[in-house]
């Protein structure tokens, strides 16, 4: 399945992971942070409410 | 408004760094560049004008901090802000003061940097010329970033990391210009360049910067 | 549904995004497998370039994207400065980092392909320094805004920073290329010249750019709603204080 | 040349503190404001002198009439006293130092540097340059901050005589100046905090 890369095979492959790792974390990050900010907000939200 | 520049060049005389400050810097970075690279003048010719534009380039950033600084500190800005004198006037007048007490020295004494670093013979007029023309856009490129971080306690690293990058398309011309004149080629369309870009600068930022300096003073 | 500036409305941005966001998130992931997989498994290896050529689909929707965003983040400056609205402030603040990402992308990926191509991790090319000195320019825009504590009057900083920052980076842009010639290829994609890259290739790469411009939409309606929560946060504790 | 303040709102760092503010001064008028410290004076005043935009309702006044002096002097160390009062002068565009001079009895030091001056002396420097402003109205924060008797007393001699040439000042100071001016207490125009109206307005109000 996988395609024969030949000679730039770790090139192309390290691209690609780099690449994909930094999506990935960008991602999580930001995942992350929008969880946080919006339990921070619930925990004052509350607090004002209750 | 010449008032405002006059209190502002006395004040640099007065205080005595004004003037030292950046050609101290200047003669610095001069000086060392052979120990960096080796004192073979062949290569030291090769890489004068680039070295002795980013000089220039430095110092001039060296001194930006303080344009605002004082005048943040002891309240005048509060009190210009609220005087007759637009911003944008204020504005110009201090990188006028920033060129004069930083930027034209360099030029002066660039020629005498030049023979450190061994720049040919036909180079030095174009250094000069590259200089003069340059500088002031350093100067209000500067101001814009000065006036961007003037309230910031530790303003000055952000301000060098806001400012270098807008100082690229001087840099290159201005060097270019250098570098031409010392190989004895055509000089005119990065002259062109240089000259356009500052004229440019000089005519658009400070507006921006007025903007900046009423917001950072709210 | 009433003009567009309405979803500038903090409240009103918060609902919609709740019901935007899942879908745009599931259509960006979907587009962006799909675009990759494609890309990579099934296309054939370029005649000159070996199978580097499969690199393209990372580092040319990134390229894009990088300039994009910094366009999308000069307009919702520029809506803030005009308009005054919160959440247009807020974009910008949001999408500077999906931004700076995407530039480190385009310059990983362009070093990592140009090694077997010109022999060098790194050339001096216009269009990479070009995209260096983008990378720098969102640096002092992201590092503006953490150096600012008033949100207002760093809202407006960076906005003018980001409208000067623009006309500079596009004086950059042409005064790289008079410095040195240059070792990039052509534009893959360009409007005017005629499809200059087979469509074997081109297929998957439109697919891989419309991943890429997902993934954006949907991470800056995700981090807009987090700086919006930070931002009611702030002010419900400074209520507190006051109260 | 009347100062009108209508219905005015003031934020500090993005919230409101003052609001539903109303009030004139008329030439010849004085205006004490009085009001516990960071009621949101200081903010009123860079508000009404056009440093600082307000949120809601407008300062109606002619253009060129404000002067400004906050706790700061804006003095510059290595400039002497007629250099200092000479730049304002220009910069104003008003001629001659003099009457400051005499009016703030700075003869004496007209050639010391502002920097080897005492806090009294810097404060009555920068309370002359108002003088050599030619502006009708002051405005003033604080202004007898590190004043001691008789210049408070000089002080207060200088705001009655620039009333009695029609000018008009507003003061936020806690002391009495023997001005027969009106009080105004800011404490009661405090901004009520806003229910979450989520309406949208330029404020952090907009974020509750």
């Amino acid at each position: 399945m996988m395609p024969d890369l030949g000679k730039y095979g770790d090139t192309v492959l390290s691209a690609y992971a780099v690449s994909i790792v930094l999506l990935v974390i960008m991602v999580a990050l930001s995942i992350r942070a929008s969880r946080k900010a919006r339990a921070e907000l619930q925990k004052i939200e509350g607090r004002r409410n209750g | 408004m010449i008032a405002l520049l006059i209190r502002d060049m006395k004040l640099a005389m007065r205080a005595g760094g004004g003037f030292g400050l950046g050609l101290s810097f200047f003669l610095i970075v001069t000086v060392l560049v052979p120990f960096g690279v080796g004192p073979e003048s062949t290569l030291l010719a090769k890489i004068a004008p680039g070295i002795l534009w980013l000089g220039a380039l430095l110092a001039c950033l060296l001194s930006l901090d303080r344009i605002f600084a004082l005048d943040w500190e002891d309240g005048s800005l509060d009190l210009l802000a609220t005087s007759p004198l637009p911003m944008e006037g204020v504005v110009t007048v201090k990188a006028t003061a920033h060129w004069l007490t930083t930027g034209l020295p360099l030029c002066l004494a660039s020629p005498l940097f030049g023979l450190l670093l061994s720049l040919p013979a036909e180079g030095y007029q174009w250094l000069v010329a590259s200089l003069v023309l340059g500088t002031p856009a350093l100067s209000v490129i500067g101001t814009f970033g000065a006036a961007l971080t003037v309230g910031l306690k530790r303003g000055g690293l952000l301000m060098s990391l806001l400012v270098l990058p807008l100082y690229v398309p001087t840099l290159i011309f201005g060097a270019e210009v250098a570098r031409r004149g010392a190989e004895g080629l055509a000089t005119t369309t990065p002259l062109l360049m240089l000259a356009g870009i500052t004229a440019g600068t000089i005519a658009l930022l400070p507006f921006a910067s007025a903007l900046v300096l009423r917001v950072n003073l709210r | 549904m009433g003009s567009i500036w309405e979803y500038a409305n903090p409240v009103k941005f918060i609902r919609t995004s709740e019901i935007v966001l899942p879908w745009v998130s599931i259509l960006a992931t979907v587009t962006l497998i799909a675009g990759l997989v494609w890309g990579f498994f099934f296309t054939p290896d370029d005649y000159r370039q070996g199978s580097t050529v499969k690199i393209i689909y990372l580092h040319v929707p990134a390229a894009l994207m990088a300039i994009n965003v910094w366009f999308m983040m000069l307009v919702t400056s520029l809506v803030w400065l005009i308009r005054r609205h919160h959440v247009s402030a807020l974009a910008a603040k949001a999408a500077a980092p999906v931004g700076i990402i995407m530039t480190l992308i385009a310059l990983v990926t362009g070093a990592i392909w140009g090694q077997p191509m010109w022999g060098t991790w790194w050339a001096w090319d216009p269009r990479l320094t070009s995209f260096l000195i983008l990378f720098l320019f969102y640096l002092g825009y992201i590092a503006l805004w953490e150096a600012i504590d008033n949100p207002d009057t760093a809202a407006d900083l960076t906005a003018v920073l980001c409208i000067v920052g623009s006309v500079f980076a596009v004086l950059s842009r042409y005064a790289v290329n008079f410095w040195n010639q240059g070792l990039h290829q052509g534009a893959s994609l360009s409007l005017d010249k005629k499809e200059n890259v087979a469509d074997v290739f081109s297929t998957p790469l439109y697919v891989c750019i419309a991943g890429f411009v997902l993934l954006f939409i949907a991470l800056v309606f995700l981090r807009t709603r987090t700086e919006i929560h930070k931002r009611r946060t702030k002010a419900l504790l400074a209520r507190e204080r006051l109260g | 040349m009347t100062l009108t303040v209508k219905n005015l709102t003031i934020s500090r760092g993005g919230i409101p503190v003052l609001e539903g503010l109303n009030f004139t001064l008329a030439p010849g008028k004085a205006l004490i404001l009085r009001g516990p410290n960071g009621v949101g004076k200081t903010t009123l005043l860079r508000t009404v002198a056009g440093l600082q935009p307000p949120v809601e309702g407008d300062v109606i006044c002619g253009p060129e009439t404000i002067a400004y002096a906050a706790h700061s002097d804006g003095l510059k160390g290595t400039l002497s006293v007629s250099e200092n009062l000479h730049f304002w002068a220009d910069i104003f565009g008003t001629k001659g130092i003099q009457n400051a001079l005499d009016g703030f009895d700075l003869n004496s030091l007209v050639d010391r540097p502002a920097g080897a001056l005492s806090a009294g002396q810097k404060r009555r420097l920068g309370l002359a340059r108002l003088l050599v402003t030619g502006r009708p109205v002051w405005i003033l924060d604080e202004p007898t901050v590190s004043l001691d008797v008789a210049s408070v007393a000089m002080f207060a001699d200088a705001v009655r005589a620039h009333l009695s040439e029609g000018g008009s000042a507003l003061i936020a100071t806690h002391i009495d100046l023997g001005l027969d001016a009106e009080v105004l207490d800011v404490g009661p125009f405090r901004a009520k905090p806003r229910s979450g109206t989520g309406g949208f307005d330029g404020l952090d109000e907009s974020f509750l």
